[in-house]
C-alpha cells in the first residue's frame, strides 16, 4: 500500500512547526530549534502543526485564528501555555495542551497521528466566504466593474497614489503580524506600501493579557545571556543563517557561554549586512546586534524603553525587508514582551 | 553521431538529476548540522525522503486568486531548465548529452529563464510577500547575470569554442580555475544566485516568510525545492576544474566528484554566510565585481595570445 | 580537433548539420520532458474538497490586506534594469569575438580594450547619477 | 539529411514552432494579464529562435533566446508598472481604431506573403558544414570591425540616455522636487527625515547603499 | 520548410505586430507590437541569410544589429515613458496627443 507507506515516512520526518508567540512566551519558544525533532518554518503554508506559546487574547486570538487556517491539511494545533483557562481562542478549541516545559514530544505526537490518519486535521475556525461578496455581481460576474472598480474575486483592487519618485503607481495597504519571523510578541504593523518601499507605517502591540509566563510554567529565571541568546537564534533565522540558529538555540538550552557561536556570527557577515538599517538615537540594526553578541551587554529590558512612534517614523522609506530586520533588532530587549507596549500610548 | 539517441537523453538526464538532486540534498543536511553541532548521523541520508514524502502527503496551496498556471509552470520551468543544464555538461571525451556549438550563450539562456520563472513564481500567488521577494530577487539576478557572461566568454577565448565539450577539452593541462583564477568565486556567486541559496537567497528568505514559497505547499513546493538543488549540482566543475579530466578514474567518475566538491563548497557558503541587503549587493555587483570579471576576461585574453 | 576524430556528441570545430540538429533536439527533449512531467505531476489533481476562503487568504503572520496584492508594482531600480539591456546587448557582440579571439590576436585584445572601455563609461555613468540606488 | 534537403522532422518541427510563435504571438493582444502578454511575446521569440537554428543559424537562434528572454523579463517590470489593472483581474480592452488596425495587419500579412510567393530569390543555402559562429567572429574583426564598434557606442549612448530620461536622482530630475512628494511624517517629533529617504545629490550616487548613513 | 514558408510566417507576425501596435492603447503596449515586429523581421533575415544568401557573415551580422536596434527602441521608449508619466502621468498614446503643445 503506497500511501501507507508514505504516509509513513510523513510521519517519521522531523515536524514543521510554525510557531505563534503570544503573550508571556517572550522568545523561548525559538529554543525549540535546538530539538532535532522539530523544524521551525517561516510560513504557515510549510508547517503541519501550529504551536500557539503563551496567552492569545482578543486581537491576538484573531490573528492566530487566521494563520491556523492558512495551514495545510493535515495539520494539527498545539497549545503551550501556563494558564489554558484563561481565553481559549476558537482554533486551539481541539489543540492539546501542554502545562509543561517542553512540548516538543506532543507536537511529534500530534504530528504523528494527523498524518496518519489517526486523528482528524484541525478544521478551519474562519467562516468559508470571501473577504467580499462578489459572485454575479458586476459587469462580468466576478464582482468588478470597469476597468479598476469593484470587488473582483472579493478584493478591491489597490490604488494609485502619488510617491516620492514622482511616479503614481498603486499603493498597497496591509497590517502584517503579530506572526512574522523576528517580530516581538504581539507587535503588529499597518503599513502602506509602493512597490517594496514603506510609505507608512504605524507599529502597534496588540494586548498580550497578564498572567504566568512560559518561564515561570518551566521554574526557571533565565539568565540575561540565554534571553539574549534566543533572541539571537531568531534573529540569525532572519538573517538567512538557520544551522547558526539552531547552533544557538542549544547554546542558550545548555545555558553555556556559546564563544565558538558568537565567532561564527561575527564572521557570517550579518553584522555587515545589518549596518544602516533601522538607525535611531545613532545605533542602527548592526549596532544592537553587535551589542546582543557581548555578553557583558546591557541587561534585556534595559532599554525597554522602544519608542515605537519614532521607530515606525525612521523607518519610512525603506525596504519592507529592512523594516523586518529593523524591528528584529530590537527584539533582544524583550526579556518578557512587555517592553513595547510599555511605552506606547 | 551525437553521443545518446534522442529519446534516450530525457532518460539519462532525469536519472543524473535525481542523483544530483538527492546528493545536494543530503551534503546540505550534513554541511548545517555540522554548521549546528549536531551529530552527523546515518539519518541524514533518509531525512530527504521523509521530508519530501511530508510535504507530498500535505494539500497544495492555493490563493484566492492566483495565475494558477503561471504559478505551476515556475517550478516545472525552473526543474527543466536545471535538466537542460546538465545535459550540456561533457561527461567524457566521447560523451556528452547534448553539447550544442554555443554552449555557454544556451546557458546563459538557461540562467535568465531561471530569472523569469522565479519572478513567475512571486508573482503568480497574488499575496504581498511572494510579490516582494520576486521584485527583490529580479534586481539580484540581473545582477549576477552579467558575471556570468563574462566569466563564460573569458572560459571560451582559449578554447576558441562556445561548445562546452571543447572548453572541457581546451582545458587539458591546465585547468581554468588556475588559469583564470577569478573565474570559479565568480561562477559560484552566479551559482548561489540561480538557485537563491545561502547569502543570495533573496527569493525565498525567512525574513518574507519564505519569499516566493511563502504561500506554497504540497507537491509544488517539492519540486521547487528539487528544482533549487539541482541548480545548485549543474555547471561549475565543467568550465573551470576541468570537466572529466583527471587521472586514474573514469571521465564521468572525475565529474561526479568535482560537482560533490562543488556542492560542499556552496552548501558550506549558504550555512556560513548571512543574506546579502539586496540594494547593496546590486551596487557591489556593478561596481565591484562586475569589473573585477572585467579584469577576468583581460586576464583571459592576455593568456591567450 | 581531437574530440571530433574520437567523435560523440562533443561539439567539434564545424560538425555536419545533423549533428547539431540532433544536439539541439536532444536538448529541447531533455528540456520539454522534464517541464512536461514536472507540470505534470504539480499539476495532477487531487482528491477531496476545494481549499476554503479561510485557508486561502493570504500568509500576512495573521495580519489582513486591503487589496489585492497585484498591483502596479513601483520597482525602484528601473533605471538599473534598461542600462543593464544595453549592456547586454554589447554582449551579444562578445560571443562570437572571443571564438575568434586567438585566431584574430592582437587585433581582438585591442578591440576588447575599446569595449571594456565603453562599458565602463556606461557603468561609471549610470553609478556616479544614483541609477543603482533606490531606497 | 543534408543542409540543402531538410528531413521530414526538420519541416514538422519548423510548422510547429511557426505556429506557436504566431499563436502566441496574437493572443500577446488579447490576453488580460499583463504579466502574461509578455510572456507570451517571449514565448514567441523564443519559437523564432528556434526556427533560426532550424536554419542553421547556430548563434543567431541562441542568441535571439537569450536576448529575449532577458529584454522580456525587464519588459514585465514595465508592463506591470505603466498598466493599469495588470493583472487583469478585471477583463481589460484598451483599443482604439480596431477596425484601421485590423485592415493595415492584415494588408502588411498579405503583402509580405505575396513577396514572399511570387518574389524571385536566389537559391543560395547555407553550407551545412560552415562554422558559421567563426565567420560571424572574423566578420566582426574584419570588414564590419566599424559597424561593431558603432553598435558599441550607440549602446554606451543608450544607457546613458536610458538613465537620464529616467533616473529621478540624475543632475536632471529635480532635487528639490523629492522633499515635496516625500510621504508626511508619521511623527514631527522624529525631526529630519531617516537616511535613504531624501536622496543625496547627484554624484553622492557611489554611496552603495543607504548602509553608509549609519 | 522553405524560404517562402519561411517569409509567410514573418509575414504573418510582422502584420500582427502592426495590428497591435496600432490598436493598443497603451505606449507601453505600443512597444510589445513594435517588438513583435521586429521579431518578423528577424525571421524574414534569418531565413534569407541561411536560404538566400549561402550563409553571408554579413546577414548573420545584420539579424545581431537588429536586435541591437531592438534593445534600443525599447530602453530609450521605456525611458520615455517612465518620463512622460513622470511629467504627465500619462500612459496613453491618446493622452499624449490631446496633452501635446
Amino acid at each position: 500500500m503506497a500511501i501507507g507507506i508514505l504516509r509513513r515516512w510523513a510521519a517519521s520526518a522531523p515536524v514543521p512547526v510554525f510557531i505563534a508567540r503570544g503573550g508571556g512566551a517572550g522568545w523561548r519558544p525559538v529554543e525549540l530549534a535546538a530539538d532535532p525533532r522539530v523544524r521551525l518554518v517561516p510560513s504557515p503554508r510549510h508547517a503541519s502543526v501550529l504551536l500557539a506559546a503563551g496567552r492569545f487574547p482578543g486581537p491576538m486570538g484573531e490573528a492566530l485564528d487566521r494563520v491556523h487556517d492558512q495551514l495545510p491539511a493535515p495539520r494539527a494545533a498545539v497549545w503551550w501555555t501556563a494558564d489554558a483557562d484563561a481565553g481559549r481562542p476558537a482554533a486551539l478549541q481541539g489543540a492539546s495542551v501542554v502545562p509543561g516545559p517542553d512540548p516538543v514530544d506532543r507536537i511529534v505526537a500530534a504530528h504523528r497521528a494527523t498524518v496518519l490518519g489517526d486523528a482528524p486535521s484541525s478544521p478551519d475556525v474562519g467562516a468559508d466566504v470571501p473577504p467580499n461578496e462578489f459572485v454575479g455581481l458586476g459587469d462580468n460576474g466576478h464582482g468588478g466593474e470597469g476597468m479598476m472598480g469593484g470587488v473582483p474575486y472579493g478584493r478591491p483592487m489597490a490604488m494609485t497614489a502619488d510617491d516620492r519618485d514622482g511616479l503614481a503607481l498603486d499603493r498597497l495597504s496591509v497590517t502584517l503580524g503579530p506572526f512574522l519571523p523576528g517580530f516581538t510578541n504581539g507587535l503588529q504593523a499597518t503599513v502602506a506600501l509602493q512597490g517594496g518601499i514603506v510609505q507608512e507605517l504605524s507599529l502597534d502591540v496588540l494586548d498580550l493579557g497578564e498572567g504566568r509566563s512560559l518561564d515561570d510554567l518551566a521554574g526557571e529565571a533565565p539568565t540575561p545571556w540565554r534571553t539574549r541568546l534566543r533572541w539571537l537564534s531568531e534573529a540569525l533565522r532572519v538573517g538567512g543563517l538557520d544551522a547558526l540558529a539552531v547552533r544557538t538555540a542549544r547554546a542558550a538550552r545548555q545555558g553555556d557561554e556559546a564563544t565558538s557561536t558568537v565567532a561564527l556570527v561575527r564572521r557570517s557577515g550579518l553584522l555587515r549586512s545589518w549596518s544602516g538599517i533601522g538607525a535611531l538615537d545613532g545605533l542602527d540594526a548592526a549596532s544592537r546586534l553587535a551589542g546582543a553578541l557581548d555578553p557583558s551587554g546591557p541587561a534585556p529590558g534595559g532599554q525597554a524603553d522602544v519608542p515605537l512612534d519614532r521607530l515606525a517614523a525612521s523607518l519610512v522609506g525603506s525596504d519592507w525587508a529592512d523594516v523586518v530586520v529593523a524591528i528584529c533588532s530590537f527584539g533582544f530587549v524583550a526579556g518578557e514582551n512587555a517592553h513595547p507596549r510599555a511605552v506606547h500610548r | 553521431m551525437s553521443g545518446l539517441a534522442v529519446w534516450a537523453a530525457p532518460l539519462l538526464v532525469a536519472v543524473l538529476l535525481a542523483g544530483g538532486v538527492y546528493a545536494a540534498a543530503v551534503i546540505d543536511l550534513a554541511t548545517g548540522r555540522s554548521v549546528a553541532g549536531t551529530g552527523l548521523g546515518p539519518s541524514a541520508l533518509l531525512q530527504p525522503f521523509r521530508r519530501a514524502a511530508l510535504t507530498v502527503v500535505q494539500r497544495p496551496s492555493a490563493t484566492e486568486r492566483p495565475d494558477v498556471v503561471m504559478w505551476l509552470l515556475a517550478p516545472a520551468l525552473y526543474l527543466g531548465l536545471a535538466a537542460a543544464g546538465l545535459a550540456l555538461v561533457p561527461l567524457s571525451p566521447t560523451f556528452a548529452i547534448a553539447d550544442v556549438q554555443a554552449g555557454i550563450v544556451v546557458w546563459g539562456t538557461i540562467e535568465s529563464l531561471v530569472i523569469v520563472a522565479i519572478f513567475l513564481h512571486g508573482w503568480s500567488a497574488n499575496s504581498l510577500q511572494p510579490l516582494l521577494a520576486a521584485y527583490r530577487f529580479l534586481a539580484v539576478g540581473v545582477s549576477y547575470l552579467l558575471l556570468s557572461m563574462f566569466v563564460l566568454i573569458a572560459a571560451a577565448i582559449p578554447a576558441e569554442s562556445l561548445a562546452t565539450g571543447q572548453i572541457v577539452v581546451s582545458q587539458h593541462g591546465l585547468w581554468n580555475v588556475v588559469r583564470q583564477p577569478l573565474g570559479l568565486p565568480l561562477f559560484l556567486i552566479v551559482a548561489l544566485g540561480s538557485a537563491t541559496w545561502g547569502p543570495l537567497n533573496v527569493a525565498d528568505g525567512t525574513d518574507l516568510a519564505g519569499g516566493t514559497t511563502a504561500e506554497v505547499s504540497g507537491m509544488p513546493l517539492l519540486m521547487w525545492r528539487a528544482a533549487r538543488l539541482a541548480m545548485l549540482t549543474s555547471f561549475a566543475a565543467t568550465v573551470f576544474l576541468g570537466g572529466w579530466q583527471g587521472p586514474w578514474l573514469p571521465g564521468p567518475l572525475w565529474v561526479a566528484v568535482k560537482t560533490l566538491l562543488v556542492l560542499v563548497v556552496l552548501a558550506a557558503a549558504g550555512h556560513r554566510f548571512a543574506r546579502v541587503p539586496t540594494e547593496r549587493f546590486v551596487t557591489i555587483c556593478w561596481v565591484v565585481l562586475l569589473p573585477l570579471s572585467f579584469v577576468d576576461l583581460a586576464v583571459a585574453g592576455v593568456g591567450a595570445l | 580537433m581531437i574530440i571530433v576524430e574520437i567523435g560523440g556528441g562533443v561539439g567539434g570545430e564545424s560538425p555536419g548539420r545533423a549533428q547539431v540538429l540532433s544536439l539541439l533536439a536532444s536538448l529541447l527533449a531533455v528540456f520539454g520532458t522534464t517541464l512536461v512531467a514536472t507540470f505534470t505531476v504539480v499539476a495532477w489533481p487531487r482528491r477531496g474538497a476545494a481549499p476554503t476562503w479561510a485557508f486561502r487568504a493570504p500568509t500576512l503572520g495573521g495580519g489582513c490586506a486591503e487589496t489585492h496584492a497585484w498591483s502596479r508594482f513601483h520597482a525602484r531600480y528601473y533605471p538599473m534594469t534598461l542600462v543593464f539591456i544595453a549592456f547586454e546587448m554589447e554582449m551579444m557582440f562578445m560571443y562570437p569575438w572571443a571564438v575568434v579571439y586567438v585566431r584574430e590576436g592582437l587585433t581582438a585584445l585591442v578591440d576588447m580594450g575599446v569595449f571594456l572601455g565603453l562599458l565602463s563609461l556606461g557603468i561609471l555613468y549610470a553609478w556616479r547619477e544614483g541609477a543603482l540606488r533606490w531606497q | 539529411m543534408s543542409g540543402a534537403q531538410p528531413s521530414l522532422v526538420v519541416h514538422g518541427a519548423f510548422w510547429v514552432f511557426a505556429l506557436v510563435a504566431v499563436v502566441s504571438g496574437w493572443r500577446v493582444f488579447r490576453t488580460d494579464s499583463m504579466v502574461r502578454a509578455t510572456f507570451l511575446l517571449l514565448a514567441s521569440f523564443l519559437n523564432v529562435g528556434a526556427i533560426l537554428l532550424l536554419l542553421g543559424g547556430a548563434y543567431l537562434g541562441i542568441a535571439l533566446l537569450f536576448m529575449m528572454t532577458v529584454e522580456m523579463t525587464v519588459m514585465a517590470v514595465f508592463m506591470v508598472a505603466f498598466m493599469m489593472n495588470p493583472a487583469g483581474l478585471n477583463p481589460m480592452s484598451m483599443v482604439h481604431q480596431p477596425r484601421v488596425a485590423a485592415v493595415a495587419g492584415w494588408a502588411v500579412f498579405a503583402g509580405g506573403a505575396a513577396v514572399a510567393v511570387w518574389g524571385r530569390f536566389p537559391r543560395r543555402p547555407l553550407d551545412p558544414a560552415a562554422d558559421v559562429i567563426g565567420a560571424l567572429g572574423t566578420e566582426l574583426m574584419g570588414r564590419s570591425m566599424l559597424i561593431f564598434e558603432t553598435a558599441g557606442v550607440a549602446l554606451v549612448a543608450t544607457m546613458i540616455g536610458s538613465v537620464v530620461l529616467s533616473s529621478r536622482r540624475s543632475r536632471f530630475g529635480d532635487e528639490a522636487g523629492d522633499i515635496g512628494s516625500l510621504p508626511p511624517m508619521l511623527d514631527s517629533a522624529a525631526g529630519t527625515y531617516p537616511p535613504g529617504v531624501v536622496s543625496e545629490p547627484a554624484g553622492a550616487g557611489h554611496h552603495g547603499s543607504h548602509g553608509d548613513h549609519s | 520548410m522553405t524560404l517562402t514558408t519561411v517569409l509567410v510566417v514573418a509575414a504573418a507576425l510582422v502584420g500582427l505586430g502592426l495590428w497591435g501596435a496600432l490598436a493598443q492603447q497603451s505606449i507601453v503596449m505600443l512597444l510589445m507590437g513594435i517588438e513583435l515586429m521586429i521579431n518578423g523581421v528577424l525571421l524574414a533575415a534569418g531565413g534569407l541569410w541561411a536560404l538566400a544568401a549561402g550563409g553571408d557573415p554579413k546577414g548573420q551580422l545584420l539579424v545581431v544589429v537588429a536586435m541591437a536596434v531592438m534593445a534600443v527602441e525599447m530602453a530609450i521608449g521605456f525611458a520615455i515613458v517612465v518620463a512622460v508619466y513622470r511629467a504627465r502621468q500619462v500612459d496613453l498614446t491618446d493622452g499624449l496627443d490631446s496633452m501635446a503643445g
